[in-house]
């Protein structure tokens, strides 16, 4: 079991070097907003999965923020790129 | 191993605070400035919490979980410090932006070189 | 129960990496943003909800986190989408003729407002 | 630290430092914006790894909404790229 977790979290982090390389050399500001969109939403899976690992039901209040809270700097500078605002 | 990743969280958390003492003292913008300001304190956070861990600890919070059994707990009093000074940090960050945007008004520029008088 | 968790934390994992891979590999915005959107939005929902079944207790949590997701990150997604459009980012075209099918759909709908403004 | 902590800790640090460098250096304020925000959501989990949760929850609220929100408005009544 300990074992299925380490090659569940090496997976998850390998896409999220793949997104950071992207985070690199995305030559537009839409692509890097994006790739923090991206890791935002691979974050609240990482955590979640620690949460279980570490035992305590209070650590799943962090990922819940964050699926609360997360999308609201996007839609800023996707509006900011608009024109609005 | 686990050595060798307490120094590297401080390494890191030292080399942010630099980067962010090079942004406050040497570039010519005022919202990089501000900028700079936040990396600093995003590295003097990490650096607080990071002294206030213990290996193989768990959070200072009461719950069913840990409530009547021999557990190793973190330090507290680092996380309820760093917890204020995060705030304060925006507080700090909101007023500076404030002041960038009236000297804009005022002066048509955000270059710190071409604001030359004091007075308002 | 725990198979079933199991079986969905590895889809929600494989999904996350897909959408990672696809973010880098695919060659404009509007593609790339499609590949980082749906794929992660499944993987993350899969994978929390397979903690839910693997911890029976923490089920009515993690289902909450997977409703804010799925109304979250679509929204965000297609506000970026809409933002990039507007300043005028154009996809990665193999022939020019097509043209920008979005604007045209956008003036109609502007001028059958107006009209009906005026009756 | 277990095995997997050790995993995430070494790839959460090598984000930290690329995008320090990325909010320091880029002459487009909206890179560097977007870059700090990177900064504050790999910081809290880093937090959450340090076994300091209420700092992480604190830090997500605060770094990913409040503080890109006012840069950006910041950002927009003056003026986008920074001149040399």
């Amino acid at each position: 079991m300990d074992l299925f977790f380490i090659i569940i979290i090496s997976v998850i982090s390998l896409g999220a070097v793949f997104a950071i390389i992207r985070f690199i050399k995305g030559p537009t500001a839409s692509d890097r907003v994006m790739a923090l969109d991206t890791l935002s939403v691979m974050l609240i899976a990482v955590l979640v999965i620690l949460g279980f690992l570490m035992k305590r039901y209070i650590y799943i209040d962090v990922s819940l923020v964050y699926a609360v809270l997360g999308f609201i700097g996007v839609i800023t500078i996707a509006r900011y790129l608009e024109g609005g605002i | 191993m686990q050595e060798f990743l307490t120094y590297s969280i401080y390494g890191t958390a030292f080399f942010l605070m630099l980067l962010g003492l090079y942004a406050v003292l040497m570039k010519k913008n005022l919202v990089k400035i501000v900028i700079g300001l936040t990396v600093l304190d995003s590295g003097l956070n990490l650096l607080f919490v990071a002294v206030g861990y213990i290996s193989g600890g768990t959070a200072p919070i009461f719950s069913p979980a840990v409530v009547g059994k021999h557990v190793i707990m973190t330090d507290p009093v680092p996380q309820a410090l760093v917890l204020t000074a995060i705030v304060i940090g925006f507080g700090v960050t909101a007023v500076a932006l404030a002041l960038v945007v009236r000297l804009y008004r005022k002066h048509n520029t955000t270059n710190i070189d071409e604001i030359k008088n004091l007075k308002w | 129960m725990n198979y079933i968790g199991y079986f969905l934390i590895s889809i929600g994992t494989i999904f996350l990496f897909l959408g990672g891979l696809g973010i880098l590999r695919m060659p404009d915005f509007y593609t790339r943003l499609q590949a980082g959107t749906k794929a992660s939005t499944l993987g993350a929902m899969s994978s929390i909800l397979g903690i839910g079944f693997l911890q029976p207790e923490w089920f009515i949590k993690t289902f909450i986190i997977v409703v804010f997701i799925a109304i979250a990150n679509p929204l965000s997604s297609h506000a970026l989408a809409r933002g990039s459009h507007k300043a005028k980012q154009m996809p990665f075209l193999k022939d020019e003729k097509i043209g920008d099918a979005y604007e045209a759909v956008e003036e109609k709908l502007h001028k059958n407002q107006k009209k009906e403004d005026k009756k | 630290m277990t095995n997997i902590e050790i995993i995430l800790t070494i790839v959460s640090l090598v984000l930290l430092i690329i995008a320090g460098f990325f909010a320091v250096l880029k002459k487009d304020l909206i890179h560097a914006v977007v870059a700090t925000s990177v900064i504050s959501l790999v910081l809290s989990l880093m937090f959450y790894l340090l076994q300091a949760p209420d700092v992480a929850l604190t830090e997500a609220a605060i770094g990913i909404a409040l503080s890109t929100i006012i840069f950006i408005i910041t950002v927009r009544n003056t003026k986008r790229f920074e001149d040399k």
